[in-house]
């Protein structure tokens, strides 16, 4: 079956993430935005593997999978610092590094 | 499901020795973290700092013995040695050992800015503890035992394998790997500032947020391009373009999103936005670090993509570098006239100098077509890089020393009058300063020449002229710091420059002597980028 | 001594370095040990230049290290001292050190003499970089450093708000200039595969008709930023800001003269291009009357012999413009005029000096009494200028004149304008301050300077009396000719003997005018309004400034204004005019840096969809 | 021209998707407001009480679901490894206990540093 339909759904998550990381203001929601994007990434590995017949993108799928774990955890990190001390998780409110 | 049948597997060889200096990197970070683990407090910074230093000499002492060691590959064109390592993984060439050797070294320099501890009366410019809130007794306490993150070290050394592995990466799922083992750390390390405490956080998300960002628009490209080519590997790519199979639709998408990943991190207008908030936000030793050896990595990356994977469909990308090299001169050159931080303004300087290097990057002067006598793109951004790193991190380190009762003053205000205060330390921004403006006699003017002549060569010479103009609007804001030091008087008490330890200290000298000697006898440095040679395929 | 020539800019350079370093500390001697190493360099220059003359060899080499060098592309850091540098390198030194001697005692009380004679110690070195070294891109590294000195020293006194201005305005202007030096450097690179002078001069003659104009032109560009040619001149005037050994150092000995040296030095590109030749010509022919017509208006006695500065480069690039026949006759003008600039610049200090510091000469007179040396000095000079017979300048301009009939008769004509109004604004100028009745201000007690700063004076008034007389039997030809090539003989269209005579007229005429202007009628002490269109031009430098701001800095404003909304009256000039549109869009664009993170994070996404669209449409198209 | 039709059309099609969708929720659906969903994390729970002065803050819930996702996520690569067991031989064996070691390695800096009590 053709890989086509799978690409246009991909090409779809990618979008919505971006989009969501323009008009969301929680970081932490800014973040799922980003990890969906990531994950519209391992879709369209996966569905390009199938296409191609060789195993490399679903590896990469693994490797993107991982990453994207280690990425949640430095950034929760962060997130949850700069929500401590500002009392507000909001990425508008950090703007004070301007101009 | 016979389609993915995987076939039988053999063991792969992995020739140890030619990565050995990125095992070491890794195993120190890893024995760095057994160290936070079970080492007593007071013992840590000690054993940190020596152990990340140690590492990095035996790191670059392997390093220097395997590109003694390695032979002219034979499948490679022009005057490129080394070889394709770790099963098509990671390749081992000249450019490769060149730049592991240069960041090894920038990074020695920049972990001794990192373990500086006299600027802070006995504490290292990190947080004693990120959790605890600032201003508060939980922190003030931890100050007061004299708790430190010395974590930085490992985290550091992560961060320069990273790089390492970035440089060097052969197909596109390392260099990713790569890209992220080096951003997470950095990410981290930004938001650890013992001062300014908010602007550091703050650096920190929007560093983090913004790369994570072009790290999966980064990804996305990568499967558009596998899914042109089949293949993750650097020479299939190539040879999909060469044989022209496959949906060139799919090539130009992934082309553009990657070269949106890489012209990221080498901070390129208009993916230059979290430049100047990071760099004013970020410890000073950390943007010393990042502006030095980030650039470095990122920009060996960039030129090994595109000349490698992506140089069948070099007519296709050209003229797009060269629209990105201009906005990057002008953004980078303009906005920093009016810039009043001097963090914020280096920030700029790097973004105008990531401009004049995309101009031999698109210059794309390589190959066989390179005169004898001349150096390639590669060779010169090489080079630019290595003199461009050593002032940055110098004028980064003499930043830690101008402080106030506020910790640095970076205000430029502040800097009025610096040279009646310390003509030494004003003495040595003003070289840095000017070698960033690129003055004869400093490093600044033998790379952007090499630079220039590699673009006009390689007939990108309207970008040369526009690099040129650029670079007199830069040279003005410049040297206006420099009649600022010396020729105005002090506002109030005026700045205090505060004595450093030998480690800072050897940081400014290094990299002063670096830009002089790179400014008279550049020879060395350029012959060693030439046998560096090409890139093997 | 070929190996130690490196010691002649070593010396300079050194010192500068500890009085930089050195601070409070160098305060007590600091001066001193600064006024010697010109001198030092001096000597050692009559050495070299003795041997070179003694020696069979056309030039010394020293090679002291290979600048830039991949495989068989060779930059080479080579000195070079031929004829030419030899002269240039006497000129910098000797008037160099004479100007050093007398700062001494005009900066006495300055409490920051001492970095002031540091940079003028850079100054020096960084000038005699420019004239000893053997290729073009280490000429562009004394050029670029001759621009950053005299960015300093014309700023010197930055408490003043028009000094920085002037700096800032003098700096931008000469960066205009380096760029094109730059550009042809990495032309003549392309072409030739080398920059040093021999490589070119072997390649010239294969070099296609186009390169070598672009080449001229854009050495011309650079040329004209530091000698102050039309169009890039509007720095010179304001440069009078510094401290008047500043000025006479940049008019006599270094910078200005820069620009003729790149000609003279670049003849064998100039002889490849007949339109580049032209250009300079031209550019020569514009300069030498603009600068005079604005001498003749100026109250200000610095500004006045600014004008005159200008005009008589003006002459130089006249002579370098017309090839082989002229070369000799524009360095030999140059030495001349060397000495008698300077001569005059310092005199003007003296006698600012005894003023109070007040320039106009509408309030000085009748000082040729109170201050014999400097009027008998001056008045050397003043004969020098205009060329009297038997002076200086008498034998180098009518030279000049002669060699100008050669090539064209307009341009010899504007020459020998150029000489009667000469002749009048300078002795207008002399009437002004010396002659005429008192019309001192209130409390000006004028004095005669102290011996320190009259001895140069008269050392230099000597000099501007018979420095003439190198060129009896030819000598500076003779000398030059190994460097820029054999004179010729070219049949001027008059008799030169007839030249000499009608020079010698307009000379009469000119002040004879002045005389009947301000000698016989009482000088007004404030500027009279009611003066014909002429005067009210030249009085605003011919409107060259109002000219950039109708033409370059109007629309630049606009622009800004469009970008910024910030007040804008203070702005004056092209340069300003420039520095505030960048500034300004500067200041505009940097708000786009909003500092929320979801903006950046938009023209990221932008951007890559620009990208990509980029890629589609190249392929496309 | 027409290769490139379907790229064109699928980034048209993907953003106008993503705008409809963003566009259409906040136009159709309900705005019911309460304390909770204006609260700072989305996620439903109510978020900690602080103590006043900014003391310590219990984080229990991120750092443990930190831990869970990383250590989960190293179980990936033991499937693939796992599968194809057999046929690698002591070179699998070697491998894998390289990568335990250095997950192991996380592992006891979580341990040491009290990442793992929950009181």
């Amino acid at each position: 079956m053709s890989p086509t339909p799978f690409l246009v759904l991909s090409a779809l998550l990618f979008s919505i993430g971006a989009i969501g990381v323009l008009v969301r203001r929680n970081a932490i929601v800014v973040f799922m935005c980003i990890e969906l994007m990531l994950n519209a990434g391992n879709l369209a590995f996966v569905s390009f593997a199938r296409q191609v017949g060789n195993l490399d993108g679903q590896v990469a799928a693994f490797f993107v999978m991982v990453v994207a774990a280690a990425e949640v955890v430095v950034g929760l990190a962060i997130i949850v610092t700069i929500y401590r001390t500002r009392r507000s998780a909001s990425v508008d409110d950090a703007s004070l590094l301007k101009y | 499901m016979t389609l993915l049948a995987a076939p039988a597997f053999q063991a792969p060889n992995l020739a140890y020795g030619r990565l050995s200096p990125l095992l070491i990197i890794f195993g120190v970070a890893l024995v760095g973290v057994v160290v936070e683990a079970f080492a007593p407090r007071e013992l840590r910074y000690q054993i940190q700092s020596l152990l990340a230093l140690a590492g990095l000499v035996v790191a670059f002492i392997s390093d220097v013995l395997v590109a003694s060691s390695s032979p002219f590959s034979s499948s490679a064109g022009t005057g490129a040695f080394g070889g394709i390592e770790a099963q098509g993984a990671i390749a081992v060439d000249g450019p490769a050992m060149f730049v592991w050797g240069i960041l090894l070294v920038m990074t020695l320099v920049s972990v001794l800015l990192v373990a500086e501890r006299r600027l802070e009366g006995g504490l290292t410019a990190f947080a004693g503890q990120a959790s605890a809130l600032p201003g508060t007794e939980a922190e003030r306490e931890a100050s007061a035992r004299g708790i430190e993150h010395t974590e930085v070290f490992p985290l550091v050394m992560f961060a320069v394998g990273g790089m390492m592995l970035f440089a060097s990466a052969n197909d596109f799922l390392t260099m990713f790997v790569g890209l992220e083992v080096f951003s997470l750390p950095l990410y981290l390390l930004c938001g650890l500032a013992r001062r300014r405490r908010l602007i550091s956080q703050e650096a920190a998300m929007k560093y983090f947020l913004l790369g994570a960002f072009s790290s999966a628009i980064f990804v996305y490209g990568i499967a558009m391009v596998y899914g042109f080519a089949g293949s993750f590997t650097f020479a299939d790519v190539d040879n999909a373009i060469s044989s022209r199979v496959g949906a060139d639709g799919l090539l130009l998408l992934g082309m553009g999103l990657m070269g949106v990943g890489l012209l990221f991190k080498v901070s390129a207008a208009p993916f230059h936005s979290w430049t100047p908030d990071v760099y004013q936000g970020a410890p000073t030793a950390i943007t010393a670090f990042m502006s030095a050896c980030t650039k470095l990595a990122a920009f060996a990356a960039l030129l090994r993509v595109f000349y490698v994977a992506l140089g069948g469909a070099r007519w296709d990308w050209q003229p797009v570098v060269w629209i990105v090299a201009i906005i990057t001169m002008a953004v980078g050159s303009v906005i920093a006239i009016t810039q009043t931080d001097i963090k914020r303004l280096l920030a700029y300087s790097t973004i105008a100098h990531t401009g004049f290097l995309l101009t031999a990057f698109a210059g794309a002067y390589q190959g066989t077509i390179v005169l004898t006598n001349q150096v390639s793109s590669l060779q010169a951004v090489l080079f630019y890089l290595v003199a461009y790193g050593f002032s940055s991190i110098g004028a980064f380190a003499v930043v830690t020393m101008v402080r106030d009762s506020s910790g640095e003053a970076t205000h430029l205000s502040r800097w009025a009058g610096l040279g009646k205060e310390s003509p030494v330390v004003a003495g040595a921004m003003a070289l840095f300063l000017l070698s960033f403006a690129g003055i004869p006699l400093t490093s600044g003017f033998t790379s952007k020449w090499a630079v220039f002549t590699a673009a006009w060569e390689g007939g990108a010479w309207p970008l040369v002229i526009v690099a040129v103009v650029m670079s007199l609007v830069a040279a003005f804001f410049y040297i206006r710091i420099i009649v600022l030091m010396f020729f105005s008087d002090p506002v109030g008490e005026g700045p205090t420059v505060v004595l450093p330890s030998m480690l800072t200290s050897a940081v400014v000298t290094v990299g002063a002597a670096v830009t002089i000697l790179l400014g008279v006898v550049p020879q060395p440095v350029l012959e060693l980028a030439r046998h560096a040679g090409e890139f093997v395929r | 001594m070929s190996h130690l020539l490196y010691l002649i800019i070593l010396i300079p350079a050194a010192s500068s370095a500890v009085l930089f370093v050195g601070g409070r500390l160098t305060d007590s001697w600091g001066h001193l040990m600064g006024a010697a190493a010109p001198l030092v360099s001096f000597v050692l220059g009559l050495i070299a230049f003795f041997q070179l003359r003694g020696g069979s060899a056309p030039s010394l080499h020293q090679h002291l290290w290979t600048w830039i060098g991949v495989n068989s592309f060779q930059v080479n850091f080579d000195l070079l001292f031929d004829p030419l540098s030899a002269l240039f390198v006497l000129l910098i030194t000797g008037v160099g050190g004479i100007i050093h001697v007398y700062s001494v005692g005009y900066m006495e009380h300055d409490e920051r003499r001492r970095r002031f004679f540091a940079q003028l110690n850079l100054f020096v070195a960084a000038m005699l970089t420019l004239v000893m070294t053997s290729n073009y891109l280490a000429v562009f590294l004394g050029w670029e450093g001759v621009g950053l000195a005299s960015y300093l020293l014309i700023g010197f006194w930055q408490q003043r708000d028009s000094a920085a201005v002037a700096a800032k305005k003098a700096f931008i202007v000469n960066r205009v200039g380096d760029m094109g030096m730059a550009l042809a450097i990495m032309l003549m690179f392309h072409a030739f595969g080398t920059m040093s002078f021999a490589g070119v001069s072997r390649g010239m003659p294969h070099a296609s008709g186009a390169t070598a104009t672009a080449l001229g032109l854009l050495l011309l560009l650079g040329a004209c930023g530091k000698s102050a040619q039309v169009p890039l001149q509007s720095w010179l005037l304001d440069a009078m800001e510094g401290p008047t050994p500043v000025s006479a150092l940049i008019h006599a000995a270094t910078m200005v003269t820069a620009g003729v040296y790149l000609v003279v030095r670049s003849h064998f590109i100039y002889a490849q291009s007949g339109a580049a030749q032209t250009a300079v010509i031209v550019v020569g022919v514009v300069t030498l009357l603009w600068g005079a017509i604005i001498g003749c208006a100026k109250d200000d006695i610095k500004k006045a012999l600014a004008g005159s500065t200008m005009s008589q480069i003006g002459y130089m690039m006249l002579a370098a413009g017309i090839g082989p026949a002229g070369y000799a006759f524009a360095i030999f003008h140059l030495l001349t005029h060397g000495f008698f600039k300077a001569n005059m610049f310092l005199g003007a200090g003296s006698v600012m000096h005894g003023m109070n510091d007040d320039v106009n000469m509408r309030r000085y007179g009748g000082l040729a009494r109170i201050m014999p040396v400097t009027f008998v000095t001056f008045a050397c000079g003043y004969l020098a200028i205009i060329g009297f017979p038997g002076f200086a300048g008498f034998w180098s301009k009518d030279r000049i004149i002669e060699a100008a009939f050669t090539s064209s008769v307009v341009a010899g004509a504007g020459a020998m304008i150029g000489a009667a109004i000469t002749a009048f604004y300078m002795t207008r100028l002399m009437i002004m301050t010396f002659t005429s009745d008192r019309r001192w201000a209130q409390g000006v007690h004028p004095h005669e300077s102290k011996p320190v700063m009259t001895i140069p004076l008269i050392v230099l008034a000597i000099c501007s009396v018979f420095g003439g007389f190198l060129t009896l039997n030819g000598w500076i030809v003779n000398w030059l000719t190994p460097v820029v090539g054999p004179q010729g003989h070219h049949e001027a269209p008059l008799a030169s003997w007839l030249i000499t005579v009608l020079v010698l007229v307009m000379l009469a005429i000119g002040i004879g005018l002045a005389y009947l202007f301000f000698g016989r009628r009482r000088i007004p002490e404030e500027q009279p309004q009611r003066v014909s269109p002429v005067t009210r031009a030249a009085r605003a430098d011919l409107y060259g400034d109002a000219f950039n701001e109708a033409v370059l800095m109007r629309p630049g404003q606009y622009l800004t204004r469009a970008l910024v909304f910030i007040d804008l009256r203070r702005i004056d000039g092209i340069v300003n005019g420039l520095a505030a549109l960048v500034g300004g869009t500067s200041g505009r664009v940097r708000r786009w840096q909003t500092g929320f993170v979801r903006t950046y994070a938009l023209s990221m996404l932008g951007g890559s969809a620009l990208i990509v669209l980029a890629l589609l449409a190249v392929r496309l198209g | 021209m027409n290769l490139y039709l379907p790229i064109v059309f699928l980034g048209i099609l993907a953003a106008a998707f993503a705008v409809f969708s963003v566009v259409a929720s906040s136009m159709l659906g309900p705005r019911r407001y309460n304390r909770a969903k204006l609260d700072s994390y989305e996620c439903g729970i109510q978020p900690t009480p602080q103590p006043v002065g900014g003391g310590r803050f219990p984080v229990k819930y991120y750092i443990t679901a930190m831990m869970f996702i990383v250590f989960d996520i190293e179980i990936i690569f033991l499937y693939p490894w796992a599968v194809y067991f057999d046929s690698m031989k002591t070179f699998g064996l070697i491998e894998m206990v390289l990568f335990i070691a250095t997950v192991f390695v996380a592992y006891a800096y979580v341990w040491r540093r009290g990442g793992l009590e929950w009181e």
